[in-house]
């Protein structure tokens, strides 16, 4: 039971990322909620590749005879860290360009376009 | 020549990604020179991609292994699944290239005149090389999560390029954080589902993936995350309310490469459907949801077009139409995909007819698209209330437009004509009632492009365009190499599918090849 | 013949045929409009458009600008038309809300087959 | 952002900027043997930046570090990796031909437990450094960037 316990995590941090894209109007809690979502994700990743007792797959200076977690979920993780943060930087750029030229952040007030 | 041709794939990959970081060290030396230096890039992955075309309609799909002591060897000895980033490049997905190919070389070629006032111009061109570089990515990789790397890729490249002109006013970064945080949450629920396939099978070459696919619960999950993001991602109503931000706001030469671009996404939809769950998932459910998307998309995308008033917001909601179009097309092949007889009579023809729309588009849609930013780099303006007149002073623009948008609306001789006929031919064996609303939106789709002739190019010289001239010889040669291959593909529809697009549907349709390629017999 | 010759399922194309068929259908039409009208007089009221007579309005003020045309259409669909638009409403929020929901659709329907 | 900030903060930072700027190139070079890599390091060196940034100011700093020279580092070290792709053309792009060759980073990799070689690895390690140069100029210039903006900004709600 207590090794779901990150898979509800995942859950949760997934729903929450989404709620905030939903519901929250200011730009900059949206760029939170897509962190939550990333968050979330990466867990979900880095989960998939523990393994009960494991440590981490480096060989220097490891222990003798233990068993090692499985490498490839964290390489994708730190992947996806990696472009999370060129997404957030995007993000919150962007956001400031928006603040300069219509002196608001409020999702409400940014739409020009649309119909 | 043998070497060049062996290393196709990673040269394809490769040039474009050194030469985007050349560029902006180049632009300190020579500024003016850039856009030369990008369009001889592009010339050569055109090139390069042709070859590797050549050689996959020939001797079949091609593998290269990244990293491996062997171009072609992917599964070393002692190993069941290759481990490696491998890229496995069938005839659909070299279709899919030499769209991308096409299409980049002619963004690069019109932004020589286009762009020369901009200043920043060396990061335009580094962000374009690496958006086609993503598109290739996307479409030649055989590894799910080196498909998510470039899917990323693509969507930052092309949300920095969408806000190139913000510094003029806020409309361009609000299309562009729009698209941000909409591929973000695609991306990241892709990068969810191939978790989903690694926590189950252990491996993410695609066509282990696929060999091993049992069709669980939790494949089925992954099903659902794939197609709801890549259909956002290729402008499916009702997720489609960022297309036309984003492409009415992008640069004119841009707007061209996200076109292709979301014709990727619509490509990765297609490769997991078919290539990686094939049979063993529900066709005719999963076919009626990819048609019953398809018809909204058409439909929607058409009526709102009518009364759009922005040239380039008008045309985007056309995009979102036409890929109703493929997706009706592909969705009927699919729903009768687990029936033989069904799939023979009719259901092939329907994908070959979504398949070839799928290059159709991306021809006579760039093509639009370039008139409508010559528009605007003669006029300034996007808004058609302000325009009127404009063919007495552009009349090669006007000569483009009129071939684009009937090959759009499906006017014989052009392409558009040929595809539509297939897709309402089989589809109308499928259900009849399908094939009349296809030809109903075909109607409006002629409608609101008269729109356009009648208020930009028609009526009296206007005093303001007085002085208007035809626009520079750069952006004339890649509207007329784009007119030139529609109406080739117009004259010689049969050419093309047989040799191009039947071939593309054939490795599709056959995932037993897909995955022997890979693994070998099976 | 096989140049040109699309199989389209149930039926032939051929683009080549049907230029060919255009251009001599077009020489016929221009052959017809070159034998001219018998009554047709150069110079006199016949050339002047016809508007139940109204005097003609100049060229620059008869140009319909963009926001009116199919005005009809778009009037007759109103009902159709008013719901549309306001689903467009331009704000993030709403368009990851759609996602979400038609991802929630499709779950259903792909889980419950 | 406006200004520098107290002279405590001034000192701690003089005296702790070199050793993050250090860490972070250690980082960078064994990411071979130890958590950690071209990303993280070149992370580890631009807070270093934003440490500086922070602590004196936008305009002061701006006077030290040039913003072009950043980005020139950034594309060599983009180049330098993609070109490191290219060692290993004669067998297939990205094979690492320099491991075990016995030249730079060219030892043979002892396999099972061991203390770890730092001249092992081949081509990995000069992607390492490639990347690492790559991360700390783009996350500098955006830092950089992003804190010069918000000045503007700021002084706009100012006046």
């Amino acid at each position: 039971m207590i090794g779901n316990f990150p898979f509800v995590a995942v859950i949760m941090l997934i729903a929450l990322g989404m709620y905030s894209l939903m519901f929250k109007k200011n730009l900059i809690k949206i760029a939170i909620g897509l962190t939550l979502l990333e968050g979330g994700v990466n867990l979900f990743l880095i989960t998939l590749g523990y393994r009960k007792g494991g440590v981490a797959p480096i060989y220097t200076m490891a222990p003798e005879g233990v068993k090692m977690v499985l490498p490839t979920p964290q390489a994708l993780c730190l992947t996806s860290i990696v472009i999370g943060v060129a997404t957030t930087a995007l993000v919150l750029s962007i956001a400031m360009i928006l603040y300069k030229q219509y002196g608001t952040i409020e999702t409400d007030e940014i739409r020009r376009l649309r119909g | 020549m043998n070497g060049i041709l062996m290393h196709a794939p990673a040269l394809v990959i490769a040039l474009p990604l050194l030469a985007a970081f050349v560029t902006p060290i180049l632009g300190r030396f020579n500024y003016k020179k850039i856009s030369w230096f990008v369009s001889a890039v592009f010339g050569v992955t055109l090139l390069l991609t042709l070859l590797m075309a050549g050689q996959i309609l020939t001797n079949g799909t091609i593998v290269y292994v990244f990293g491996g002591g062997e171009a072609g060897l992917a599964l070393p000895s002692g190993y069941t699944f290759p481990i490696r980033i491998i890229f496995q490049i069938d005839a659909m997905g070299i279709f899919m290239a030499l769209i991308t190919a096409v299409i980049s070389f002619l963004a690069a070629v019109y932004s020589i005149s286009y762009m020369e006032d901009y200043s920043g111009v060396d990061k335009y061109y580094t962000l374009l090389l690496l958006l086609a570089t993503s598109m290739f990515g996307m479409e030649l990789t055989g590894d799910i999560f080196n498909f998510f790397v470039f899917f990323e890729i693509s969507s930052i490249s092309s949300v920095a390029l969408i806000s190139f002109r913000s510094t003029f006013n806020g409309e361009p970064a609000e299309a562009a954080i729009k698209y941000m945080v909409i591929s973000s949450i695609s991306a990241l629920m892709v990068l969810f589902a191939i978790g989903l396939f690694y926590g189950q099978y252990g491996t993410l070459n695609m066509a282990a993936i696929a060999s091993f696919m049992q069709f669980t619960k939790l494949d089925k999950m992954a099903l659902i995350l794939f197609l709801t993001m890549l259909a956002m991602k290729s402008g499916a109503v009702p997720m489609h309310m960022w297309t036309p931000d984003a492409y009415s706001e992008a640069p004119s030469a841009i707007t061209v490469v996200l076109v292709a671009t979301s014709q990727a996404s619509l490509y990765a939809l297609f490769r997991i459907i078919f290539s990686l769950y094939n049979v063993t998932l529900n066709t005719v459910t999963v076919g009626w949801i990819l048609i019953i998307l398809g018809v909204l998309s058409m439909f929607i995308g058409v009526t709102m077009a009518v009364i759009q008033k922005d040239i380039k917001r008008l045309m985007a909601y056309h995009s979102i139409s036409q890929t109703g179009y493929m997706l009706l097309g592909v969705g009927v092949g699919l729903a009768v995909l687990a029936n033989p007889a069904a799939l023979a009579s009719y259901g092939i023809k329907a994908m070959e007819g979504g398949i070839f729309h799928i290059i159709n588009n991306a021809l006579y849609k760039g093509l639009l698209f370039l008139t409508a930013g010559a528009l605007f780099y003669r006029t300034g303006t996007r808004d058609l209330n302000k325009m009127g007149g404009l063919a007495h002073n552009m009349s090669y623009t006007t000569l483009f437009y009129i071939i684009g948008a009937a090959a759009i609306a499906g006017i014989p001789p052009f392409n558009g004509f040929a595809s539509k006929l297939i897709i309402y031919e089989s589809v109308y064996q499928f259900n009849p009632l399908l094939a009349i609303i296809a030809m109903l939106v075909s109607i409006l789709t002629l409608a609101s492009f008269v729109k356009i002739f009648h208020s930009a190019f028609l009526g009296p010289q206007l005093e303001q365009y007085k002085s208007v001239q035809e626009v520079p010889k750069s952006m004339v040669f890649a509207m007329a190499v784009l007119s030139i291959i529609i109406i080739f593909f117009g004259l010689f529809p049969n050419l093309i599918v047989k040799y191009i697009v039947h071939p593309a549907v054939m490795a599709l349709i056959n995932q037993s090849h897909y995955t022997s390629t890979i693994l070998g017999g099976m | 013949m096989n140049i040109g010759l699309l199989e389209t399922g149930s039926g032939h194309w051929n683009a080549l045929i049907w230029f060919i068929a255009v251009l001599i259908i077009g020489a016929g039409v221009i052959y017809l409009r070159n034998e001219g009208e018998e009554k047709y007089k150069k110079g006199t009221n016949q050339t002047k458009p016809f508007l139940s007579g109204n005097p003609e309005i100049s060229k620059e003020d008869s140009h319909v600008g963009a926001s009116h045309i199919y005005w009809g259409f778009t009037e007759a669909l109103k009902n159709y038309y008013e719901p549309l638009v306001k689903m467009h409403t331009g704000s993030i929020n709403d368009y990851s809300g759609w996602i979400i929901l038609i991802m929630a659709i499709i779950f259903i329907i792909v889980g419950v087959s | 952002m406006i200004g520098e900030m107290s002279r405590i903060v001034r000192t701690m930072t003089n005296i702790i900027f070199g050793f993050i700027v250090v860490f972070g190139f250690y980082v960078i070079a064994h990411g071979h043997l130890s958590p950690g890599g071209g990303f993280q390091g070149g992370a580890i060196v631009a807070s270093a930046f934003a440490l500086l940034l922070v602590t004196y100011g936008t305009e002061v700093i701006q006077q030290y570090i040039a913003k072009d020279l950043l980005s020139v580092i950034e594309s060599t070290g983009l180049i330098l990796f993609g070109s490191f792709g290219f060692l290993g053309i004669s067998a297939t792009y990205f094979y690492n031909i320099v491991a075990n060759s016995g030249g730079l980073f060219g030892s043979p990799t002892v396999i099972g437990v061991n203390p770890g070689d730092l001249n092992t690895s081949g081509t990995i390690a000069l992607m390492n450094i490639a990347v690492g140069l790559e991360v700390l100029a783009a996350l500098g210039v955006i830092v950089l960037t992003m804190s010069a903006a918000a000045e503007i900004i700021q002084n706009k709600e100012k006046s």
